[in-house]
């Protein structure tokens, strides 16, 4: 998994969007890669081995999967992409400026995302007894 | 390697999430596909972006947008597994099946 | 940038600082002064109300063009403000039962209308896409809200992740509309019909099952019941009704302003979807004898009810017969909005047990034990199954004047015949309460006065809107003319 | 006098007595009593001020005209012509009745039987008088739920199975009539005109071959399963079987009319074209509605099922009259309703009567009730003669008027019906037989010592129905006049029609 995050962090930066790679690296690799692993420590201390790691349906998953797949591929591969022509890096500033002038809106409504985030994750964590203690 | 090429690879990452999540019970494993998913999005944001019509970051904001989506949804899911794993003490979605008739 | 910009954002404005004010008073109040949580939550959302009254007529797209305030998201507004309102009434005393802080309800709450409200105003898809996200998030902490009982653990679990798939579907939607149209603009999605070839229609496609997942429509819709049975029983009437609202929302931007011009394309999905969720919704909630979970279930049928408004408009070419089919969908959602959440809140009330699972046992016998409360269910279930003088039966009839209109008179024909199926299992609440005789330990009945004042107002407002729904009307079909 | 809304009233004086019986104390059975008949005197009083209807003025009076929802051309119109005068006074009648009859046996939940019964008597009204087919639709819902509650709670052993039933397929049908309802409003709109339901405007639109065949079957299917037709009708007999006294009363008396005034006001004016075309289906129908209802009427033990059976019976002579088209037919047929109302209504109070005294209604385990109760006797004769249709009781007009219509259209037909009149003196005298003159079975003389005769209230709750059906069998002339006018209309409409001239239909 972390290596596929960063190999993604690679193709960013290949596609000329570096910030896009930094935050990549910073929040998968960083945050979210460490959280899911502090979950996983959390939850399977008791059971290592778990008796059945897929769904018993899982040829029909795959076969879900293949078909998204190939589907995607031949809208890929019939489309006529003119204008793919050449990479057009972004420089971290257009980015910068943009995010905090034209996406100010999408940006300040992504900070009251992460406050609920919090909140909650906070409240469902925190331990049951606490509830009616605390506050 | 060209647009369609991180198309393709962007398609195969997404397939591989999905399939992880129709075919993995485990809740944790199944918000690690779903994070999957979103980074198919992302390099298909970003790739189209890199392609588009030139001077507006609106895939690569949007790219990094979502990035912060999918960490409050990581902390919010494992939020829930927590809480989860108080009542149950298993992280297994299938023996999640009290709601039932 | 001058305040006076922000003059159009006030709504929303004020219900970022009420959740602030919430989260900050809920620290200094004593255990047993929390009710002034939801004296201030009611009194918050308002004044909100009564802010969405200077906004309306502003029709102006703000913030570079990410946002719009047009007459429609207004309409979103007022009823997500009713719906919000509702639900802060209806809750407290179900929580309070259970030991459940109200002041983190109440913050979830105002956050997720937050998330409609943004959604109802998108006029880009990466502003949908956040406000959908800021709409679900606190939906997903609400159904996991009673955090000790495992069933509303799991309904959480299982909608998040359910959710949350559907939402990367919905992105990656998102992200090949934007490659192929070059702009992330919803009125540019129309672009999508020159891209025509696989690659716009697998957009489409994708947009098309990540909100129809969101709207829970059959064969998206397997999410519902878990989550809903789980939640605690007045957020299962929010939950029900508001993401449901905001997924219309949704829907009308994507479908009705987005691919509005391209509609003859999706139509025949629409019609199938619509008939298939209305058909397998009323066909598994006939089976269900517990209360909670045929409301779960008959929900995915008023959602292919809206479907239906949503095919009519597709059908149409006449302007006019197309806004029919927007306005059919605003008066179901809000109609249903009321009348669900009350009908929730009955079940809620008869869980003051907290073992009580709301069994239609738990009814028998209730026109015997509390006249008034049976009277005020029997009203609200006859509003479900569309019987005048009631919104349920206008919105029904709403829906079905903009299928013929559209000339789609099958898809007016099933709408029938399902709300005639829908009759036996909303009929049989009714003869559990007036027909059958109590259980021997009948469920003890919460009255707490908010929550009875909260659904005598509902049912008031239940038949009033059915038997006067002009001025409603006035108001939607003034703001459907701002989409056109 | 002229400004005063007659109809308005007569609808909704009963609405008032429900809201005052909401707020008399659950436990004064007695107050609630009188509000209730009070309220339904209240409508039957203003309901006599329609016998000043002028035959020969404009064909709809005492017209009231307001608007309601105008986003839709929805408007509150009411008026009355002859035919709806005189189902309008059957109504308030029967209401009346069944009202006071239920005073002795409802002592259970008074409160909401008596608001479920005035509520329903809103709804019936409302049906005969609405000229908005809007307003017409949303009280014949209206009439559906009291109804289903009146089963539901006061009713037999088997009244759930019952009730659902008859819920069910009374929605089935009127929902398709609704989408019928807006189909041939919008496609009447659809033409330049502006949105409207009224019935005047959209009568004498001519709709699309295809919409009228479709929009008929639609309203077909709603009326025929109120009448109810053969194959329709097998609530009927589970409702009436399950129903108290007063349900039955009013579920014969005026319930089933609601269907075939339905024919005869939106079915035939409304869709004259596809009536004509569909016109030998419904004869056909009507035909084994009559034959199939007399059978089965014959070999019913239960009294309350056999009085059910005959009136699928009786109501297929209305179905008959409707659709042969001629100025006998149709008086018949309208005739037909208002005696049926009251004879059955009657019978269906007598076997409440005795059911109050033994608990029971199988014929065979009754008889020799003459010695015990000779009054009861006399009327019950007096009602089984009126319903066999004997010469000098409003049964026979009917039934003579529509034979003759029925003669008209066909000699078969005809014949096949006759055979009918016969079959029901049969199974109608041999149940009196049965009942009144045959030994007492063993069963019964447990009962011997309590059975008394027709109480005092029994004999003030049936005396206008006696009244009437002696009166209206000698002087039938004032409601064949007042039925002419609506007659003529209906005549007219489908004389100017061709049938459906752009697909033939198979038969």
């Amino acid at each position: 998994m972390m290596v596929c995050f960063g190999t993604l962090a690679g193709m960013y930066a290949l596609l000329g969007a570096p910030i896009v790679a930094a935050a990549q690296v910073l929040i998968y690799l960083g945050a979210i890669s460490v959280l899911i692993l502090f979950a996983i420590m959390l939850t399977q201390a008791g059971d290592a081995n778990l008796p059945r790691p897929f769904h018993p349906q899982v040829w029909v998953a795959g076969l879900v999967a293949l078909i998204i797949v190939g589907l995607i591929g031949y809208a890929v591969t019939q489309t006529d992409w003119h204008a793919a022509v050449a990479v057009t890096a972004i420089s971290v500033e257009t980015i910068a400026t943009a995010l905090f002038t034209d996406y100010a809106l999408p940006f300040e409504i992504l900070s009251l995302l992460l406050l609920v985030a919090i909140i909650g994750a906070i409240y469902l964590a925190r331990r049951p007894e606490d509830d009616e203690g605390a506050n | 390697m060209g647009l369609q090429g991180y198309l393709l690879v962007s398609a195969i990452l997404f397939g591989i999430g999905a399939f992880g999540f129709m075919a993995r019970r485990n809740a944790i494993l199944m918000l690690i596909s779903i994070e999957l998913m979103l980074n198919a999005v992302n390099l298909s944001l970003v790739a189209f972006n890199a392609y588009g019509p030139p001077g507006s970051p609106a895939g690569a904001i949007f790219a990094l947008l979502v990035m912060a989506v999918a960490a409050a949804e990581a902390t919010v899911g494992l939020a829930l597994v927590i809480a989860i794993i108080r009542t149950r003490k298993t992280a297994e979605v299938d023996q999640y099946a009290d709601l039932k008739e | 940038m001058q305040l006076i910009d922000l003059a159009p954002l006030l709504p929303e404005l004020i219900l970022v600082f009420l959740v602030l004010a919430i989260i900050t008073v809920d620290l200094f109040l004593p255990r047993n002064g929390k009710w002034i949580l939801t004296a201030l939550t009611v009194s918050g959302l308002v004044l909100v109300g009564a802010a969405c009254i200077p906004v309306w007529g502003v029709n102006d797209r703000i913030f570079e063009g990410f946002y719009v305030v047009d007459d429609l998201s207004v309409f979103f507004k007022a009823a997500t403000v009713v719906i919000g309102i509702l639900a802060a009434l209806f809750a407290p005393s179900y929580l309070a039962q259970r030991r459940m802080p109200l002041g983190e309800f109440n913050t979830i709450l105002i956050f997720s209308l937050i998330g409609m409200f943004v959604l109802a105003s998108s006029a880009d898809l990466i502003t949908l896409f956040i406000g959908l996200e800021l709409m679900v998030m606190p939906a997903y902490l609400m159904t996991a809200f009673h955090k000790t009982d495992r069933y509303s653990n799991e309904g959480g679990l299982k909608y998040f992740l359910l959710g949350s798939f559907a939402s990367a579907i919905l992105l990656f939607g998102i992200s090949w509309t934007y490659g192929l149209t070059g702009s992330t603009r919803i009125e540019g999605m129309g672009a999508l019909a020159h891209a025509a070839g696989p690659a716009g229609i697998l957009a489409i496609g994708l947009l098309t099952v990540g909100a129809t997942f969101k709207a829970a429509a059959v064969p998206f819709h397997f999410w519902t019941p878990d989550a809903y049975q789980g939640a605690p029983t007045p957020i299962t009437g929010f939950l029900s009704v508001g993401p449901k609202l905001g997924a219309f929302a949704l829907l009308v931007r994507l479908f009705a302003e987005g691919l509005g011009p391209m509609s003859a394309d999706w139509y025949a999905v629409m019609a199938i979807l619509a008939v298939a969720t209305m058909t397998g919704g009323n066909i598994v909630a006939l089976t269900q004898t517990n209360v909670k979970r045929m409301l779960a279930y008959s929900s995915i049928a008023h959602t292919g009810y809206i479907l239906a408004g949503l095919a009519a408009f597709a059908h149409a070419v006449d302007p006019d017969i197309r806004a029919q089919g927007i306005e059919s969908i605003l008066f179901y959602v809000l109609g249903y909005g009321v009348m669900n959440m009350a009908a929730f809140a009955v079940v809620g009330m008869l869980q003051r047990d907290p073992r009580r699972f709301g069994g239609l046992g738990g009814f028998a016998g209730l026109a015997g034990r509390a006249p008034w409360l049976a009277a005020g269910m029997a009203i609200l279930l006859l509003s479900l199954t569309g019987i005048p003088p009631t919104v349920g039966f206008f919105a029904k009839l709403y829906v079905l004047i903009a299928t013929v209109d559209a000339g789609v008179a099958w898809l007016a024909v099933a709408i029938a015949l399902n709300a005639a199926l829908a009759a036996f299992y909303y009929l049989r609440v009714i003869v559990y309460m007036y027909m059958r005789d109590p259980e021997d330990q009948p469920a003890p009945i919460d009255r707490s006065p908010v929550g009875i004042a909260a659904l005598a107002i509902s049912v008031v407002a239940v038949l009033a809107l059915g038997l006067f729904p002009e001025p409603v009307l006035a108001f939607l079909q003034a703001s459907v003319a701002s989409l056109f | 006098m002229s400004d005063l809304p007659i109809l308005s009233l007569v609808v909704f004086s009963p609405l008032i007595g429900v809201l005052a019986l909401v707020l008399v104390p659950r436990d004064n059975h007695r107050a609630m009593r009188w509000i209730a008949l009070l309220a339904a005197l209240a409508s039957f009083g203003f309901s006599l001020a329609l016998l000043g209807y002028n035959t020969g003025g404009a064909e709809f009076q005492y017209r009231e005209d307001l608007s309601w929802i105008p986003a839709f051309g929805m408007r509150y119109t009411l008026g009355v012509d002859g035919l709806s005068v005189v189902l309008v006074l059957l109504t308030t009648v029967l209401s009346v009745v069944s009202i006071f009859y239920s005073w002795d046996p409802i002592r259970v939940r008074v409160k909401e039987y008596y608001a479920a019964m005035l509520l329903l008597m809103v709804g019936m009204l409302g049906v005969f008088v609405s000229l908005d087919l809007f307003l017409f639709y949303v009280f014949w819902e209206i009439s559906l739920i009291p109804m289903y509650l009146i089963i539901g709670i006061w009713g037999g052993p088997r009244r759930i199975y019952a009730t659902v039933k008859f819920v069910i397929y009374t929605l089935v049908g009127s929902l398709l009539m609704l989408v019928a309802i807006l189909a041939v409003a919008i496609a009447h709109a659809s033409a330049g005109h502006p949105f409207t339901f009224s019935y005047e405007t959209l009568r004498g639109f001519g709709y699309a071959d295809g919409l009228q065949a479709l929009a008929f079957v639609a309203f077909f299917l709603a009326f025929a399963i109120k009448v109810p037709m053969w194959p329709f009708h097998t609530w009927l007999p589970d409702a009436h079987v399950e129903a108290p006294t007063a349900g039955s009363i009013i579920l014969a008396g005026v319930l089933l009319k609601l269907g075939g005034y339905g024919f005869l006001r939106y079915s035939l004016p409304l869709l004259p074209d596809a009536a004509v075309s569909f016109a030998p289906i419904v004869i056909a129908l009507a035909v084994i509605a009559v034959l199939y209802g007399a059978m089965v009427s014959m070999v019913q033990p239960d009294l309350k099922k056999l009085i059910a059976y005959s009136s699928v019976s009786h109501m297929g002579f209305v179905t008959l009259g409707a659709f042969v088209f001629n100025v006998q037919g149709l008086q018949g047929a309208i005739f037909q309703m208002i005696s049926h109302g009251i004879t059955t209504g009657a019978l269906f109070l007598l076997v409440g009567v005795i059911y109050e005294r033994t608990h029971d209604r199988a014929i065979a385990h009754m008889g020799g009730l003459n010695a015990r109760m000779p009054q009861y006797a006399a009327i019950f004769g007096l009602f089984t003669f009126a319903s066999i249709g004997l010469p000098g009781l409003s049964g026979f007009i009917g039934e003579f008027l529509v034979l003759l219509g029925a003669f008209q259209y066909s000699g078969w037909v005809a014949a096949a019906t006759m055979l009918v009149v016969i079959m029901s003196a049969v199974y109608m005298l041999w149940m009196f037989q049965r009942i009144f003159f045959s030994v007492p079975s063993d069963w019964m003389r447990r009962w011997w010592p309590s059975l008394k005769d027709m109480s005092r209230n029994e004999w003030l709750a049936l005396a206008p129905l006696i009244v009437l059906v002696v009166a209206l069998g000698v002087f039938p002339g004032p409601v064949l006049d007042a039925i002419s006018g609506p007659v003529d209309r209906i005549i007219e409409a489908i004389e100017s029609s061709q049938g459906l001239t752009s697909f033939s239909l198979p038969w």
